[in-house]
C-alpha cells in the first residue's frame, strides 16, 4: 500500500504532459478553458491527433489498438488532459460501444468499427433511453423485426446524446415479447445515414442543443450489424452499463475544475478583498476539495481492484454517486463566485469568436449555464438512486 | 398572533390565481420571455387595473395602503406563475423608496404615476467589486453649482433596460474605497451621459450595466437625506429581501405539486415511482422544507415593516438565507426527481429552478446572510 | 396573517414569568439549569406546584380541569417554563393516557384518573413497544384473556420511560387473534403494584437509568380497567400518538437550550478570544437558530390549524422530524462548544449534592452524555422515517 | 502506486484479529473499562508478545521498523475491538516524539522499554484555553541551576493515569499568552510537585488532569531543542491523527456489519427492515463514507511520515476533518437505523458511536481541522 508515484509514473507523467500539449490545439484549449461551446470538428481533431500518436484509446487492451495501460497511468492521463484543457473523449465509441464489440461482437465487427473509432472516423451515440423507459431499461419498446437479411426498426430514442452529429447509433431493440422483458431484447448497431431515422433537438436548461430524440420509422438495418446474438442484448446492456461507469467518477475533469475555481475565487472581489480570504466561501472549496481528495484514492483503489478481477464491478457505483456530487459542487460553487454577476445569460458570449465585451468578468458566461446543465450528472447514465439499488442488492444483499 | 388571511387577502388571492391561470400560461411566458423587452406591457396595464401597482402606497398618491402580508400575497403568486414583469424592482423596491425616503414632492410627482403603471423605475446600487456589500459606493457626486454630477458604473440593475428614470446611489463623502458618505439621485434614464445596456438574465428576466459619464442632475434629484441615504436603501432592499422571500415560497409550492404529480403518474418498474420509499421521504423533505421557508417568508414580511431597524435586518438576513437554503434543497430536488425531464427546456420545472437559483443570487446570497445574522449574534 | 404578539398576549407572558418565578423551587430549576439528574419528587414537586395555582394541565379543556389555553398560550407557558429552568411535565399521563381517557374513557375512569394526573397524584408510563413491536406497533403480542371480571396478562413491554417511579401503566394488549392484527388490540390501565409486574432496568448509552422492560406474569386486571371497547384499542392507540406529537417541537425547550450553548460559547475560550468570536463555530449556532425560529412559527401555524380543525393531523409529523433534529443539533454543538473537556465521564458529578471539583467548565459534565442519550429523539415516539411514512401516505397520497 | 498489502501486512492482519475475536469480546471489555485502570495489563503484554509495542521503532532499540501502513493496521483493528490500552498514547504519539525528537541517550534509555511493554508514557500537552491550538503552552518551564522548574495545568491527559513518565511541553519563552518558545521534558509522573488526577471518559477510556507545581527536572530531561519542541510535537500529534483515522474506519466498518446484519435480520411489517428503501439508501450512503474515509485515513498514513511537514500538515488535517465527518454521519446513522437498541449501554453499537464521537474531538475536531485545511489554501 503506498500512495505516492514511483519514478516510472512521474516519468510517464512528465511525458504525457509533455505529448498532450505539443498536440493539442491551441484554439481547442481555448475553448474548453473558456467554457465555449464546442464543434463536432474540435472533438475530432482532438481525437485524431491522440490517435496519431497511438494514444488513441487508452483504456482499451493493445490487441484492438489501445495503450493497455495500468489503471494508474489512465488516471494520470485523464488528469493531464484535463489540465491542459483538452476537450473530453467522448465515450460512447471508446468506452461504451467498443467493449461490447470487444467481447461479444464478431470478428468482422471488430475488424471494422474497432479502428474506426479510435481514429475517429465514426462519431457514436447511444440509443438506449426511450420516453418509457429510463430507470426501468428494460422495459423499452422500440422493435426490431427480422425480415430476410435484415431488421426493420421502428419507435423512438431519447436522451441522445450528440446524435445530431453521429455516424452510427448503438441501440437496444425489442426483437421478441416472450418470456421476462429482459429476454427479448437485442443489440443493433445502426448506420446514422440510414433512411427513416430523424433526429429532433432537445433543448437543455442552460438553452443549448445537447441531446436529441431519436425516431425511426421502417429503418432497415442488415442482420450482420446484430452484436452476437439475438434477444441476448439485456447482457451486452448491462455490461456497457458496468464500463460506463468506470470513466465517470471524472477525478481529472474535477481537479481541472477546482483549480478554475480557485482561480476565480482568487480573482472575484469582496468588498476589495480576494473572494478567496472569506473564510465562509474558501471553506467551501475547502470541503469539495476533501471529498475529491478522498475519492481520487477511493477511484484508484476500485479500479485497480477491478482491474485485477478484469471486469467492472458494482464498486463502481461508488464512483458515479460521488463523482457526479462533486462536479455538480464545484459548478454551484463557480457560480456562486460570481455574486450577482451570475445572473446575465449571453448565449452569443459561448461562441469562441464572438467579439462581445463579456458582462463582469471573461470567464463569467459559461458558468450559471453550467452549474444548470451539470444537474444531469446525478440523473445520466443510471441515477445516483439507481447507482444506490445497484449498491444495495449487488453489495449488501439487500 | 394571527395566522389568517382577512378575506380581503383572501380575495386577492384567488384573483391573483386566476390572472396566473389564464395569462400566464408556460407558452405564453416563453414568448415574453424571449420578446424584445421580456415581458408584457399589457399586463402591467392589468396589474394597475387590478390595483398591484398601487398595493404598497398610501391613498393619498392613488394606492391602496396593501401592507406587507398583501405583497407577499402578491409575490407568491407571482413565484407560480415565474412573472417576467418588473413588479420588485418598480413597485417595491424603487417605488418603496420613494415612498419612504423622498420629500412630499417626489413622492407627489411619482407614487402617482407608479401607482397608476404609468412610470417604471429600477434602483441603480451594487457595483461590482462590492460584491453583496450595500454600504460599498465608488460611483460620485459632486456638487456642481446647485445641482450635481454623477459619474461611475452599476452592475446587474434589475429592470434597468425598462426603468424610465433611475433610482442612483452615489458617495458624496471622501472616503476611498467606496466608503463615504452615500446619497440617492433621481436620473432620468435617458439624460445625457446615462448608457443603459439591458441583456437577458438566466431566469428570462432583464438586467442592465449601467454607467454615468458626468450626468448632471439638478438639486431636487437628490432623494432623502445628503449622505444619508444608507439606511432608506436598507430598507427597500429588505422589502425587495421579503417579496424574494415569497415569490421563492411560490415557486417551491409550485415545484412540490409538479414533483407530487410526477411521482404518482410517472410509472417505472410496473408501479408509479412514487411508490419507492427512498422518493416518498425525499418528497417528504421538500415539503417540510417549504413549509418551513413560508414560516420565514411570513417572518420577513412581517419584520420588513419593523420599526427597529437592527430587528428588521436580522429577521430579513435569517429569511434570505434559511429560505434560500430550502429554495436550492427543493429545486435541486426537483429536478433530481423528475429525471431527465427536470433539465429540459421544455418543461417549467427547469425554469421554476433557474428562477430559484437567481433569487438566491439577488440582494444576496444565502452565505452572505447568514453571515450577517451569524455576525449579528456577537452584538446579541 | 400576524406574527406579533397582541397586547393581551404579551401581559399574559409577563403573568406567566411572575407566577412560574414564584412556584418553581430554587432547588429544581438549579438541577435542571445544571443538567442534573433528576429525582422523582423534583418532578412531582414541580406538577403540584403548578396544580395548587390551577396550571396544572394547560393543554386540557376545562371541563376535565384544564386551563383551556390557545395554542399561543400554550406556546408561551412552554417558553417561560423552559427558559426559568422547570422540568418537563412528563407526558406519559398529561398527554397521554389523558386524552384517551377524555374521549373513550368511561365516566367513572375520567372521574377517578384525571384528577390524580392533573394533581400529581399517579405517575403513569407506557406499555406500548415490544421487543419484537417497535415501527410496527400493531404486531404486539402482549395478551389478555378475559377471566370473569378481569383480564389475565402475560408479555413483555419495553421502551419503557421511567417507569421505575411508576404508579399505573397504560397497556396496548392483544385481546384477539383473529381478523387483522389491528382489530384484536385493546387499551388497558393496569396498576403497577398488581402482582406479577416486574421492572428490569434499561442503562442509556450515557449511562442512566432512564427507560425498562416491564415483564407481566399472570398480571390481574380488573375488567373495569379497559378503556373503550375490547378489541377497539388500536383506534385509541393512533389518537394518543396523533397527540402525543403535539408536544414533540419543543420549540420551549430549544430556545433555552440554545439560549445555554450561546452562554457556553461566549465562556469558552478558543485561543484566548470566547469561541463565539470564531467564524466557524458561531455560523454553526446560526444555522440552528435559523432552523428554530423557522420551526417555531410553523409550530404555531400547525397548532393554530389543529385547534380549528379540533384534532391534531399528520401535520404534526413535521413538527417531530425537525424538533427533534434540532433538539439532536444544540446537543451536538454544546458537547463540541467543550474542545477535550467534552471527553471526561463523571457520572457522579450529576448529582445535585455532589462537593467535587469539575473537570473543567462547572456545566462541563452533562453534555456530551446528553448529546448521546439524545438520538434517541429521532427514534421515540415514532421514528422520523416512520413519521416520514406518515406524512407521504396522509398528506402526499404517496 | 500500490493498493496491495505485503504478506507480513496480511499476517498481522490475521494475528489482530484473532486477539480481537479472543480477547477482546463485548463483555470482557466492559469489565475493563469498569475496572480500576480502565485496561489489562496482561493485554498489554499480548501487545508487546505480538510486538505492536516494537512495531514503529528501530531494529537497534528492540523495534520492528514498522512503517505508517504497519500501524494503520493495528489501530484499524483496534477500532473494531474498542481496544482500551493506552497504545495511541504511550506507542504512537510519545514513543514517536522520542523516537523523531530524543537524543541517542534518551532513545536508549526509553525505545527498547517501550518496545518491550514495560515502560508507559502519555503526551501532556494541550491546555485548557487554549482549545486544539496546538501552539499555545502557558506552562512554564525556568531555568534553574542545571535543570528546569516546570509549573502549569495540562488538560485531558489521554493515559495520564497509566502513565510512568510524562512528556511535558513547557513554555520556555517570554511571549505573554501561551506564545513564545516551547520545549520538551521528561518527567518522572511520580516526582514532587506533580500531581494527576485521573478519570473515566465518555468512550470507556482513561484520561487525566495534570498540575506540576515547581518540579524540578534534570538538564537530561529535555527531549528535542530548546525553544523548538513545536514541530516534534506537531509531528507526534500527526501520527496520532493517522491512528485516530485508522481507529475510525475500523469502528465504521465494524459498525457497518452489525447495521447490515440488523437490516437483515429484524423484522417489521413483516419483512425484513432491510427491504425499506430508505433504508437502503442510508446504508448506502454508509458504505460510501466508509470507502472514502477509507482513503482518507489512507492518505494519512502515508503522509504521516512526509518528509515536507507543510504538505504532511495538510494531508493530516485533510483527514482528521474529512474522516471526522464520515465517521459522525456513519455513528449516527448506525444508531438511528438500529432504532431503540441503537442507544442502550447493552449493546455494543452505543459503545463504538461513542468512541467515534470521542475520536472526532482528540487532538483537533472536524471544524478545526477544517478550518487549518481551508486556511492552508490562501498560501496554496
Amino acid at each position: 500500500m503506498d500512495l505516492n508515484y514511483t519514478p516510472e509514473e512521474q516519468a510517464f507523467r512528465a511525458e504525457v504532459r509533455k505529448l498532450v500539449a505539443a498536440i493539442l490545439p491551441a484554439d481547442i484549449s481555448a475553448k474548453v478553458k473558456g467554457g465555449k461551446r464546442l464543434a463536432k470538428d474540435d472533438f475530432v481533431r482532438w481525437q485524431k491527433a491522440l490517435h496519431a500518436k497511438g494514444w488513441g484509446a487508452t483504456m482499451w487492451p493493445t490487441k484492438f489498438g489501445g495503450t493497455g495501460w495500468s489503471a494508474v497511468q489512465q488516471h494520470i492521463f485523464e488528469e493531464e488532459c484535463a489540465e491542459a484543457g483538452a476537450p473530453l473523449q467522448l465515450p460512447f465509441g471508446l468506452k461504451m460501444v467498443a467493449p461490447v464489440i470487444m467481447a461479444f461482437g464478431s470478428k468482422g465487427q471488430q475488424d471494422h468499427f474497432l479502428p474506426r473509432i479510435v481514429d475517429g472516423s465514426d462519431w457514436w451515440c447511444q440509443g438506449y433511453s426511450e420516453p418509457g423507459s429510463g430507470s426501468d431499461l428494460a422495459s423499452l419498446k422500440a422493435k426490431a423485426e427480422r425480415q430476410g437479411d435484415h431488421y426493420v426498426v421502428n419507435g423512438q430514442k431519447t436522451w441522445n446524446t450528440l446524435g445530431q452529429y453521429a455516424d452510427w447509433i448503438f441501440c437496444l431493440v425489442r426483437t421478441s415479447s416472450e418470456g421476462r422483458q429482459q429476454e427479448g431484447i437485442s443489440f443493433l448497431l445502426i448506420d446514422m445515414k440510414t433512411p427513416g431515422i430523424t433526429v429532433r433537438p432537445i433543448i437543455m436548461n442552460d438553452g443549448e442543443h445537447e441531446i436529441n430524440e431519436v425516431w425511426f420509422e421502417d429503418v432497415k438495418v442488415p442482420a450482420q450489424n446484430l452484436v452476437g446474438e439475438e434477444n441476448k442484448g439485456w447482457t451486452y446492456a448491462k455490461f456497457l452499463l458496468g464500463h460506463e461507469r468506470t470513466g465517470i467518477a471524472g477525478v481529472g475533469r474535477s481537479k481541472a475544475a477546482l483549480h478554475h475555481l480557485k482561480d476565480i475565487a482568487r480573482t472575484e472581489l469582496s468588498y476589495d478583498k480576494p473572494l478567496m480570504e472569506d473564510v465562509r466561501f474558501r471553506d467551501r472549496i475547502a470541503q469539495v476539495e476533501l471529498e475529491l481528495m478522498a475519492l481520487e484514492i477511493t477511484n484508484m483503489r476500485v479500479l485497480s481492484a477491478e482491474k485485477d478481477k478484469k471486469a467492472p464491478g458494482p464498486e463502481a457505483s461508488i464512483l458515479k454517486i460521488k463523482g457526479s456530487e462533486i462536479q455538480q459542487a464545484i459548478a454551484e460553487l463557480q457560480m456562486q463566485a460570481l455574486g450577482h454577476y451570475a445572473l446575465p445569460w449571453l448565449p452569443e458570449a459561448l461562441d469562441a469568436d464572438w467579439q462581445g465585451k463579456p458582462v463582469g468578468a471573461d470567464y463569467a458566461a459559461p458558468l450559471s449555464g453550467h452549474y444548470f446543465n451539470y444537474r444531469k450528472t446525478t440523473i445520466y447514465g443510471g441515477s445516483n438512486e439507481i447507482q444506490k439499488n445497484i449498491i444495495a442488492q449487488m453489495i449488501l444483499g439487500l | 398572533m394571527d395566522f389568517n388571511y382577512t378575506d380581503e387577502q383572501n380575495a386577492l388571492r384567488d384573483t391573483l390565481a386566476r390572472f396566473i391561470a389564464k395569462d400566464y400560461g408556460f407558452e405564453q411566458r416563453r414568448a415574453l420571455a424571449k420578446s424584445d423587452i421580456g415581458f408584457s406591457r399589457d399586463h402591467w396595464k392589468q396589474f394597475a387595473e387590478l390595483g398591484l401597482t398601487a398595493l404598497p402606497f398610501a391613498e393619498d398618491f392613488g394606492g391602496l395602503n396593501g401592507n406587507a402580508v398583501d405583497t407577499m400575497l402578491v409575490m407568491e403568486a407571482f413565484g407560480r406563475g415565474l412573472v417576467l414583469e418588473p413588479y420588485l424592482a418598480t413597485v417595491i423596491v424603487a417605488g418603496g423608496l420613494i415612498r419612504d425616503a423622498g420629500s412630499p414632492a417626489q413622492q407627489e410627482a411619482h407614487l402617482p404615476s407608479i401607482a397608476s403603471g404609468k412610470l417604471m423605475l429600477a434602483l441603480a446600487h451594487y457595483e461590482r467589486g462590492a460584491r453583496y456589500k450595500v454600504s460599498r459606493v465608488d460611483t460620485a457626486a459632486k456638487a456642481d453649482g446647485g445641482g450635481w454630477t454623477l459619474s461611475g458604473s452599476k452592475g446587474v440593475v434589475l429592470g434597468g433596460g425598462a426603468a424610465d428614470k433611475l433610482l442612483v446611489s452615489a458617495n458624496t463623502g471622501k472616503g476611498p474605497n467606496g466608503t463615504g458618505a452615500i446619497s440617492l439621485f433621481l436620473v432620468d434614464s435617458k439624460a445625457a451621459g446615462v448608457s443603459v445596456r439591458s441583456y437577458m438574465t438566466q431566469d428570462g428576466g432583464r438586467a442592465a450595466e449601467v454607467r454615468l459619464d458626468k450626468v448632471s442632475v439638478g438639486a431636487d434629484a437628490l432623494l432623502g437625506p445628503k449622505d444619508g441615504a444608507l439606511p432608506a436603501i436598507e430598507r427597500a432592499l429588505d422589502y425587495g429581501i421579503a417579496a424574494l422571500c415569497a415569490e421563492a415560497v411560490g415557486i417551491m409550492a409550485a415545484l412540490n405539486e409538479a414533483t407530487l404529480e410526477y411521482l404518482k403518474t410517472r410509472k417505472q418498474f410496473g408501479q408509479p415511482i412514487g411508490r419507492f420509499q427512498a422518493l416518498q421521504h425525499r418528497m417528504v423533505d421538500m415539503v417540510i422544507a417549504t413549509e418551513q421557508a413560508r414560516s420565514m417568508a411570513t417572518l420577513a414580511a412581517v419584520k420588513a415593516d419593523a420599526p427597529d431597524a437592527a430587528a428588521r435586518r436580522r429577521a430579513l438576513s435569517a429569511a434570505k438565507a434559511y429560505v434560500g437554503q430550502q429554495a436550492r434543497f427543493v429545486g435541486q430536488q426537483a429536478v433530481q426527481l423528475h429525471g431527465g425531464m427536470g433539465v429540459v427546456d421544455e418543461l417549467n420545472v427547469s425554469h421554476y429552478f433557474k428562477r430559484l437559483t437567481m433569487i438566491n443570487i439577488t440582494f444576496g446570497d444565502t452565505d452572505y446572510h447568514l453571515g450577517l445574522f451569524s455576525d449579528m449574534l456577537l452584538a446579541a
